[in-house]
């Protein structure tokens, strides 16, 4: 079992509307693997399923090798599985760093002494280190997305789930943030990152799947994925001319 | 202890802890409002029954034709000058408004009405019993309480889902926004969900000063005998709470036969080992 | 550069605080050799109150636990006095401390059944699980049933020989517990427990996914809370030296009045509860005597509070002025300038002013 | 000048304290169908809950069918003749799929559709009218939303990303259904994610970006590349 993370034969359902059917994926070590696919198709669930905020109704899931399919959300995180969540979830009553401090502190169980020097680092990394005072919940939509990716930096985790984090962002933030995310990975920590913006995603990942109506459609080299028939169809958009 | 006429105290009972229960269920299912004054506007209206038959010398149930309506406004009022301002997803703001408004309404009834006991005097039909098969009675007030429990239970379950208000109020309680896109203005169905609620309460207020003593102090137990009705027979419906008001107040007739201290008591007990078995109760909401 | 930027936990006015808070417990100590016997009730009475609504904003304002059952505490720390007392010989003093542990034994089975409740739906189920405590030591004849019992007077005895001393002694402990639970809740909130707890109150489900454990973590708080209300129930009975099921259990005077003060006082913050109960006492110093009107009036209040400013005086006070007494936050120093290092800068922190960021959102 | 349906000078949006509109002037005449195209978190769907009067809004004017509505609660905007289908689509849970429809009627407006309308336009509706509303697939599902927000007999209809999460051929024929309803001078207003297929219902085409129009003007004068340069703001 040489992956870092191992879904096999994952479902759920919500009454009629199907989740996740049957899906099985691998994650490499320090490998990069991008999720695409319609809004409604099933990636966040799958995320939700992975970190164990919704439990499935069928099969397992494996993080270095040992089964952490019944373990509870707060023991994935510690085991080192971090998420950042398309609806952003700040804690608002605390301060941009305090948010950070959770983070560093629970899910690596260290001191705060420890870990703020570190978390100072993320907040400038992610361009937070100015509001590190302002209150969570009065931050504008984009520094919440900012600082979901942050908190998850804080728990450094070995699996990283990024959930439409380059959503609204100009060009050039869209940059910062590609450099952003190959820093992380040159930091050997392992990705996947769903993600509408594709051109962004197609600078960083190694790997692409496909999930339409909570089935893996396709999986495989970024590009020959995007010019693969069944993404054609499915992103009736632009004619793709943005890749 | 004779065994069958406990049941049947209970069952009877039960049908005015239903309606207790319908009134604050109703609310709690539209707008996820937990009102800790329920108890006491119980007794409020049975204080306004008081104050009408002893101004005009009318049998108590009839007094219901004045305190009905009355009540009836006073929720629209409240809901629209209080409650609707602390709607909202934390739970605080309205527990709080409540638990204010409770300590209030006590305290205006002990100022008015001074802390001795009352009782609203219904006249024979206090005293008739029905006689039954195998030698049993039933008593006529119990009796008539069960029933006008079941009639206002049915008739509230006619209203939700037989009538263009009920599909409103349920379209309201399952979406506030997106009600509001159908031309639904909430915070006025709001008030007319919390006038249903004390109309319903009063009925309950008449029939409670009628059976038993009744002082200012009373309101919180009567909440949460309302309370324990709900959550026995599971969340938002109302056939459910019916079954829960049995359950309840068999546990504490039953209770009472073994000691008389023991009635309140058996009925939380009975509720707490339900609720521990069954988180959600017997009759899970339907949706 | 990050290595300049400074973390700090304390500010100015905090400092001063922590002064003016030394030289008052200290004033407050030296009372009994000059403060007259009612005085020394009063401030008795107000150290209840501090500590039981500190305890309570734990659980509601920092954890989101809104408990109306916290009575069931004080009566079973009130309970476990008299028996420990009556039944062991053990000493009043020692009694009061022993019962907190005891509360806080009840406080698992208790958990275990409320935790089963979310939101309003837990507040009344706590209400429930308090009244079954209420009926259940009405039965207890051996501790005087329904009406009660007094402490026997050998026990009292026990305290002090003279009144005065028994006054002083029971008014040390009461402050003892005030400061005492004031210390461990402040000690908390400074701790990754404080973190740990507004986590929860924030979003319970990004505290989960971030590492903290939301259930063990809520049990805890709960279970440290009933033991400090438990003693805080024990002192309570032995300033009255009688108790009886429905003074021990009443939901009005250590749950409604409670929630009062920590909601007009401020929720969610620590310096709420001070200013709420020396509001509260003022109110009953001048009002109580009008009886019922005084208590429609605190209804009124409270409902007026809420609807018009629910973050309470504390909340109105800290964003208006900036004003922390219990320095709880974490905030940076940044240097003014990226180039020039920060040592030549004083505690000046970041400007607060807002700056109209532009933002889309669907 | 030609009557304007619907026009808004100045028209900003906040959610909470963040601002997600600065200043939307835009004007829509009777029969016309508008599409307003533009990447995620463009601020699309919070123009349209602007228009309903569902966010916070300043605005210099915002006028529909002759009067100022800025500023109205949402239930009087919808008496007046506009309605929204929510993204997502939003059916009612405790309704069944016929009750969700008629309460779409609550404002009691007159005008062509009723419920014998809609099942002839959304056939498959007829039969499963007693199911509860979220118990049908995704693109039925789209229909009782757009039946559901025609049962009010609307002047302008708001469509928010009505081909979410629906598989090609269901969109297809849910923009056919869409041709034959505004075939009948109901004025349509279309947030749509999928540039290609706005622009072919479309007689103008409004591009937000960051809560700002960026690009106005009939699909057929707009290239590809100035489309593409507008979405994308690169």
């Amino acid at each position: 079992m040489s992956a870092i993370l191992q879904l096999q034969g994952v479902s759920k359902r919500y009454g009629a509307v199907v989740a996740s059917d049957n899906l099985s994926l691998h994650l490499n070590p320090e490998e990069a693997l991008g999720v695409i696919g319609p809004n409604g198709s099933g990636k966040t669930t799958m995320f939700n399923i992975i970190t164990g905020i919704t439990v499935a109704d069928r099969g397992q899931i494996f993080l270095a090798g040992t089964e952490i399919t019944r373990l509870r959300a707060f023991e994935r995180c510690r085991r080192g599985i971090a998420r950042s969540f398309q609806i952003p979830h700040p804690f608002g009553g605390m301060s941009v760093l305090e948010n950070l401090l959770v983070s560093a502190v629970f899910a690596q169980g260290e001191s705060e002494k420890k870990v703020s020097h570190r978390c100072l680092e993320i907040l400038e990394e992610t361009g937070l280190l100015e509001k590190a005072n302002v209150r969570a919940g009065s931050l504008t939509l984009l520094d919440r997305k900012r600082l979901e990716l942050a908190r998850a930096l804080a728990a450094n985790p070995k699996v990283l789930l990024l959930d439409e984090i380059a959503g609204g962002l100009t060009e050039q933030e869209c940059r910062l943030l590609v450099e952003e995310i190959t820093r992380i990975r040159s930091r050997g920590v392992s990705i996947i990152w769903i993600e509408h913006v594709v051109h962004a995603l197609l600078a960083v990942v190694d790997r692409l799947v496909v999930i339409n109506f909570g089935k893996k459609i396709d999986d495989g080299e970024p590009r020959t994925v995007m010019g693969s028939q069944a993404v054609k169809n499915i992103y009736m958009g632009p004619e793709g001319d943005a890749v | 202890m004779d065994l069958p006429a406990t049941l049947l105290d209970g069952v009877l009972l039960g049908g005015l802890y239903a309606l207790f229960a319908a009134g604050l269920s109703l609310i709690f299912g539209v707008m996820r409002l937990v009102n800790i004054a329920h108890g006491d506007l119980i007794l409020l209206s049975a204080f306004l029954a008081l104050t009408v038959t002893t101004h005009f010398p009318i049998h108590p149930l009839l007094s219901l034709l004045l305190v009905v309506p009355l009540m009836a406004v006073l929720g629209y009022g409240l809901q629209r000058a209080v409650f609707n301002r602390t709607l909202g997803n934390d739970i605080l703001p309205p527990l709080l408004v409540s638990f204010g408004l409770s300590v209030f309404l006590q305290n205006a009834l002990l100022q008015i009405f001074r802390a001795d006991s009352q009782r609203l005097h219904a006249g024979p039909l206090e005293t008739w019993h029905i006689d039954l098969p195998f030698g049993m009675t039933m008593g006529a007030l119990p009796c008539l309480m069960f029933i006008v429990a079941v009639l206002v239970i049915g008739g509230l379950q006619l209203l939700l889902f037989r009538t263009a208000l009920g599909r409103a109020l349920r379209a309201v309680s399952d979406d506030g926004q997106i009600a509001q896109l159908m031309g639904i203005n909430n915070a006025h169905l709001y008030g007319v969900a919390m006038a249903i609620s004390l109309a319903v309460v009063s009925v309950a207020g008449v029939f409670l000063g009628i059976r038993a003593n009744f002082d200012p102090s009373i309101g919180p137990t009567r909440l949460i005998f309302a309370f324990e009705a709900i959550i026995i027979g599971g969340l938002g419906d109302l056939w459910g709470t019916l079954a829960g008001g049995v359950i309840l107040g068999v546990a504490q007739t039953l209770g009472a036969r073994i000691n008389p201290g023991y009635q309140i008591l058996a009925g939380h007990l009975v509720f707490l080992a339900i609720l521990t078995v069954r988180p959600q109760g017997f009759f899970p909401r339907s949706r | 550069m990050n290595e300049t930027i400074r973390v700090e936990r304390s500010s100015r006015a905090s400092r001063l605080f922590a002064v003016f808070g030394f030289l008052l417990v200290g004033l407050l100590v030296a009372a009994p050799f000059f403060g007259n016997r009612s005085v020394l009730y009063l401030l008795v009475e107000i150290f209840v109150y501090i500590a039981l609504a500190s305890l309570w904003n734990l659980l509601a304002g920092y954890t989101g636990l809104v408990s109306i059952g916290q009575q069931a505490f004080v009566g079973l720390g009130g309970y476990s006095l008299f028996a420990l007392t009556i039944f062991t010989g053990m000493p009043p003093l020692l009694a009061v401390l022993v019962a907190g542990p005891i509360a806080a034994l009840f406080a698992i089975p208790t958990g275990f059944v409320v935790f089963r409740f979310k939101g309003a739906y837990f507040a009344i189920g706590s209400w429930v699980v308090a009244e079954v405590y209420r009926l259940t030591f009405a039965q207890v004849s051996v501790l005087g049933g329904g009406s009660g019992t007094s402490l026997p007077v050998e026990i009292v005895q026990h305290i002090a020989n003279s009144r005065l001393e028994r006054d002083s002694v029971i008014y040390w402990t009461g402050l003892g517990i005030a400061v005492g639970v004031l210390t461990v809740i402040y000690l908390i909130l400074r701790s990754r427990w404080g973190l740990a707890l507004t986590a929860i109150r924030d979003s319970e489900a990004a505290a989960e996914s971030v590492g903290v454990d939301n259930y063990r973590t809520k049990f805890l708080i709960y279970f440290l809370t009933a033991g400090a209300t438990g003693c805080i129930g024990a002192l309570i009975s032995l300033q009255k030296l009688r108790i009886s099921p429905d003074a021990a259990f009443s939901v009005n005077d250590w749950t409604a009045f409670v929630i009062f003060i920590v909601v007009i006082g401020g929720i969610g913050r620590m310096e709420g509860p001070l200013i709420g109960t020396i509001l509260f006492f003022i109110l009953r110093e001048f009002f109580a005597d009008l009886g019922s009107w005084y208590l429609m009036f605190l209804g009124l209040f409270a409902i007026v509070m809420m609807l018009i400013m629910p973050k309470g005086i504390a909340g109105w006070l800290a964003e208006r002025f900036e004003l922390q007494i219990f320095p709880l936050g974490r905030r940076i120093i940044l240097p003014r300038d990226k180039h020039i290092s920060f040592s030549q800068f004083g505690t000046s922190a970041i400007s607060k002013k807002r700056s109209p960021t532009k933002i889309t959102d669907d | 000048m030609p009557f304007k349906l619907l026009e808004t000078r100045g028209l900003m949006a906040f959610y909470g304290d963040f601002q997600a509109l600065f200043g939307i002037d835009f004007q829509i005449e009777p029969g016309e169908t508008i599409a307003v195209i533009g990447s995620n978190g463009a601020g699309k769907s919070t123009f349209l809950k602007s228009l309903v009067g569902l966010v916070r809004t300043k605005a210099e004017t915002v006028s529909f069918d002759g009067q100022a509505i800025w500023g109205k609660p949402a239930y009087r905007i919808i008496a007046q003749g506009m309605s929204l289908v929510p993204e997502g689509r939003r059916l009612f849970p405790s309704l069944t799929v016929e009750e969700n429809l008629s309460i779409g009627a609550y404002s009691r407006r007159k005008g062509p559709w009723n419920l014998d309308a809609v099942y002839t336009v959304f056939p498959v509706l007829k039969e499963k009218r007693i199911l509860p509303g979220t118990a049908l697939s995704g693109g039925q599902q789209q229909m009782v939303a757009l039946g559901r927000a025609l049962m009010a007999n609307p002047k302008l209809l708001l469509c928010d990303e009505i081909s979410l999460g629906l598989a090609p051929i269901v969109i297809r024929e849910i923009y056919e259904q869409l041709e034959r309803i505004t075939a009948n001078e109901t004025t349509v207003i279309l947030v749509e994610q999928d540039v290609k297929q706005a622009m072919a219902v479309a007689d103008r085409v409004y591009c937000f970006r960051e809560g700002r129009v960026v690009l106005e003007g009939r699909p057929s004068d707009l290239g590809r590349e100035q489309i593409t340069k507008a979405y994308f703001g690169v």
